[in-house]
């Protein structure tokens, strides 16, 4: 789960990580109203969306006076942003972050993520940079300097220390930092976070570091015990179809092909998209159905896959092993009814009680495709998306 | 096979619990030497015709429980799995799928060193075809036989047996690593056992995207391996930045790409099916000689 | 250090494990007031002393209404309590804790200390007692439920679980003191505590856990960062001369006998003491002046020991190694000159420049008693100390 | 000798301090190998002729340091452990006094699994005569020999020694393991090491009151060790619940007195020294037949 910059800054605040002086406002006048609160003659608008490139999407305004913050409150909220990190979707922007801008001597990058080889929560910093902390790290490891926390220390003061050493800081700035940096360990562990970026991180010419920028995600299997952090949700920032998918306990991804998958089991699901490319086409989702798919999730998920117009075959793809083969076709048939499904759908079905799922299916007199193997069935689905035979 | 044998005697944490009492009847109609289970509060109770445990420390004194499988909901699993190794249990299990990262990171710290071994979490469990089932795959799709089987995948799994026992190959032991960031045995551990193993004479070895246990497993397989292996790596199409399902299926700052993957296993010299459709064909090629 | 019974029960309030309703009063009059805002209509007016025992010794008194808590709390306040467990001395009782008895149906004992041997934090428990429960533990181990906590885990719901079937509670209480022992084990860890010891443990009608009185020891290392718990510290319950050593960084501790010790070194100290024992003589107390004996330390040293009224001997044994046995010697010869002792000194000097060492005493003009070796050196003290010939 | 030889590079940790400075000039007047040393914030300084480091890691990276001494203050000491440890270190001898024992709990279980030897913490050092002093003790009352002295107090460590000397044993190496509750190396360490070292001929244990390390020596001495071994335990007068200066000696429930430690280590055939004064003659009887 994402938060949104201000949501992030109020929890770095908490902890007593230097932030810049800001407010969040939902209508122009409330802009204003927050430029005035955080006083000074200059002012950051920043449109407040689940994405990263907003700056040079247009997303983060300069406003010389209050009239100003309201003009580009005014211009931003409503709309929605496109940035080169948003996959081609607009997202909504339904609250600005009115800050002070911040004198800076220099501008660093930090991170903490779990570092999965090593099992435990890493800290990463970078004097300079612009690209993925990250993808920065694997193509120049020099550049970045990293530290592994023992979760039964926590992040100690020699950690800290190589930190600041591996930035070039010097002793105040070091020190500064590093007085910092174990709470914000403590907040990410304690809080279950997910990733923590701030990017940039300031250094003032009083050699204190403040966050200009933070990206926080959320453990999403750890909300049932962040109730304070699933609070902050935003479903606004979210694909309509994949948070419909969520409440159905389904696993959906829209993609930008044409051919819709079902599948169980996500390493399967993959496969199965992956198997579609082999063939020549082009997935239009990843949709887990889950091991325990019942006729209830296979009809929700026939809803999620037609909800994308841009579908023209659907590929469905079970393994059978707890939930039968049989019971899996009787689920099939029903949505394909009641779905009124248009478009092709092949349908491949393995695994326990398979043949009588095959039965059910052809038994169903719907004009429904199968397939006797994966590749089959991926060819089959290909075919039928371009309008080609089939059988 | 590995890790369990027909001899194992395993329980069952959350025993009479629903996902616990469905799993424990499957287990034991496929075999498996299920010895009793734990639920704390239902102690001295007999669930299945095996009896109830206030504790995993009571049921190892009372049976010998040597392997444990959990099918606790995840706020409770990190317990149970601690509770499990501090009982002695060589052989856990973790089912349970959706436990946060950080508990995971504090349950592998606390194994350190620990004589146990862990199976997942977010995982569909180990089965020696004949001899003992620990988790939630089908059965009746197995056979005994020559195939070692290691995936991060359920299903892929399922498919890479079902081709297995098609193929005339059968499985030696199959073990579900699961599709955690953080979890127990990794490729590496299971390619080692294989190697060891008598009875498996090939390996199959299911990965996706995300992390760098398939390039681990590539050196390791350059290095120590001598049995021939074949690979499937999921998710080519798999976009950047996305969870795929798995929590730990996902590609970061350019990181834990399919790609990547196959390549460093190409590399070792491992045997590449370039869709779950090929595994049996691929591995019954060196069977035919 | 060791904290008062109501000094750890706020402790214990603060993190929302039971205590009953009480207030500490440092007068009678202010007794008298803590009763009626305990409110209720019986006390247990109780000596707040750094000892267990104080029930058999008279310590804790019951009272039916106001007026006999206030004389209950005059005949203890001013008073010194010897109990079995205070090794003769009086205990200054200058406080008492006011409370309102709670009703019961079981006393259990519960108690968190460092497990050395597995180098964690153990939690035992037992559900009858009356001796301290780490002999019960040696002597009948089944009587003992105990769960030693990894530090990364801390203390885990199946541990609690573990201990409440161990002692036998009901679902209920099980389930309530499973619910309070993780904050308890955190208390433990996070302030540094040597020893937490709850006991009685009651369990209330209602299934409630209720701590009827509770001991803590607090780490002594770790109390520069724990201000709030040094600040708690009573040195009025420390035998003065204990206190004294303190503030000059030695470590001294008063026992029965009649010789005076003053070693470098804790090891040696003991095995002196030993020695003096097995030479047929009673130390008159344990003196470590460390491992960097200064002049100054030596002078403080004997002026400790001299105001035991109970010492005839002295016997000073120092290994010199990073310090120098002449440097000692001439720290000796300066103490034994200003502090005007009187009684017979035995000097054992070993190590480096041992020999220059033994040539500053005899140059002093001092009547010091030299010896060879430690065997010596102790029969030497047991000889002057009995007044018997000692060369 | 155990743990260090003339060949091993030391480094010292607070090296700059009044501390680490002391000691670490008569370290090098002992001639130990010291290669440098770590102050934070001093890094690309010179102290005694000898290069200064910000962080261990650069001091291994530019020394190939294998063992550290700490003489840092006590708040820092964790740190410093964990850092040398963190750094490839492979012998961390911590001199500090006074660390807190939750401290060292973490410290213990962050290096559970780790492959590194830690000795104390509250120690007087390692000296393995004529190679390598990492410690306190005074260098010049040892003699190069065959004794192996491993012992919970310091000063006593010294009469040990200076007796062995006088006796014409000398020792071999010399392990004060620290008065602490918790710490790195303890006697059953050593003793394997001990027994393994084929210079060491015999080993006197130093042991006092508190804990059961005593008694687990002396299991372990009854099973393995098969040198002479002579041994003196302090603390036969100390009376029960009080703390004997080292934060490990106090005897707590009756349990960890001197009696019961002579007493274990007697039945495991291990010879008494009633006092201190007696460790060099019994030894020495073992080795004039």
């Amino acid at each position: 789960m994402h938060l949104h910059e201000h949501q992030g800054k109020t929890l770095l605040a908490q902890i007593g990580f230097p932030v810049p002086p800001g407010r969040v406002a939902r209508t122009p006048a409330e802009a204003a109203a927050a430029a005035r609160e955080v006083g000074g003659d200059a002012w950051l608008v920043k449109a407040q969306v689940h994405s990263g490139g907003r700056g040079k999407a247009g997303g983060v305004r300069r406003a010389a006076g209050v009239a100003e913050v309201e003009d580009a409150a005014r211009a931003l909220l409503g709309t929605r942003l496109v940035t080169a990190q948003s996959a081609g979707r607009g997202l909504p922007v339904e609250a600005v972050l009115v800050e002070r801008p911040m004198e800076t001597v220099r501008e660093l990058y930090l991170a903490m993520l779990v570092d999965r080889r090593r099992e435990r929560v890493a800290v990463l910093a970078a004097g300079a940079g612009g690209m993925e902390i990250e993808a920065l790290a694997a193509s120049d490891p020099a550049a970045v300097a990293s530290v592994v926390v023992e979760p039964v220390a926590g992040l100690m003061p020699y950690q800290c220390r190589r930190l600041a050493f591996g930035l070039g800081l010097d002793a105040q700035a070091g020190a500064a930092l590093g007085r910092r940096l174990p709470a914000l360990y403590r907040l990410f562990a304690e809080r279950d976070l997910a990733l923590l970026e701030i990017n940039p991180l300031g250094i003032t010419p009083a050699g204190e570091p403040v966050a200009l920028d933070v990206k926080i995600q959320v453990d999403d299997n750890a909300l049932y015990r962040q109730p304070e952090l699933a609070a902050l949700a935003d479903a606004g920032q979210e694909e309509a179809a994949e948070r419909a998918a969520r409440t159905f306990g389904l696993n959906y991804i829209r993609l930008d092909g044409d051919i819709g998958c079902m599948v169980n089991g996500a390493g399967l699901a993959m496969g199965t998209m992956d198997l579609i490319k082999l063939q020549g086409g082009k997935p239009a989702n990843f949709l887990d159905v889950g091991g325990t798919a019942t006729p209830e999730r296979v009809a929700e998920a026939f809803k999620l896959i037609l909800s994308d117009p841009g579908v023209r075959a659907i590929l469905v793809n079970i393994f059978g092993g707890i939930v039968r083969c049989d019971v899996i076709a009787e689920g099939i048939v029903r949505a394909v009814r009641e779905a009124r499904v248009t478009v092709p759908v092949v349908v491949r079905l393995e695994g326990t009680h398979a043949e009588q799922g095959r039965e059910r299916l052809q038994a169903s007199g719907l004009d429904l495709i199968t397939a006797a193997d994966l590749t089959e069935a991926a060819r089959k689905a290909v075919a039928a998306a371009g309008g080609g035979p089939v059988r | 096979m590995i890790l369990v044998d027909a001899q194992t005697r395993v329980i069952c944490q959350g025993f009479t619990g629903k996902q616990g009492t469905f799993h424990s009847r499957q287990a034991l109609a496929y075999g498996t030497r299920l010895v009793g289970g734990v639920t704390p509060g239902k102690g001295g109770q007999t669930h299945l015709d095996l009896p109830v445990f206030d504790t995993v420390h009571e049921a190892v004194a009372a049976t010998g429980a040597q392997a444990t499988m959990i099918y606790v909901p995840a706020p409770f699993a990190a317990d149970a799995i601690l509770e499990a190794a501090d009982a002695g249990i060589g052989l856990i299990v973790c089912i349970t799928e959706g436990i946060p990262v950080q508990d995971m990171i504090r349950v592998k710290a606390a194994l350190r060193g620990a004589d146990v071994r862990l199976v997942g979490p977010n995982c569909p469990g180990v089965i020696a075809p004949g001899a003992c089932k620990i988790g939630i795959m089908p059965g009746e799709i197995h056979a005994e036989g020559v195939i070692g089987i290691v995936s991060r995948s359920g299903t892929l799994t399922y498919e890479a047996v079902s081709q297995t026992t098609r193929a005339g190959l059968g499985q030696s032991t199959c073990v579900g690593i699961g599709g955690d960031p953080v979890h127990g045995l990794g490729f590496v551990d299971c390619l080692a056992l294989f190697e060891q193993d008598r009875q498996t004479k090939g390996i199959v070895l299911v990965g996706e995207i995300g992390g760098s246990d398939e390039e681990d497993a590539a050196e390791y397989i350059r290095a120590h391996v001598r049995k021939p292996v074949v690979a499937y790596v999921a998710g080519l199409t798999a976009p950047p930045g996305r969870r795929m399902g798995h929590a730990g299926a996902v590609i970061r700052g350019g990181r834990g790409t399919a790609r990547d993957k196959v390549a460093a296993l190409q590399d070792a010299g491992v045997t590449i099916a370039h869709s779950p459709d090929e595994i049996g064909a691929r591995m019954k090629s060196f069977f035919s000689g």
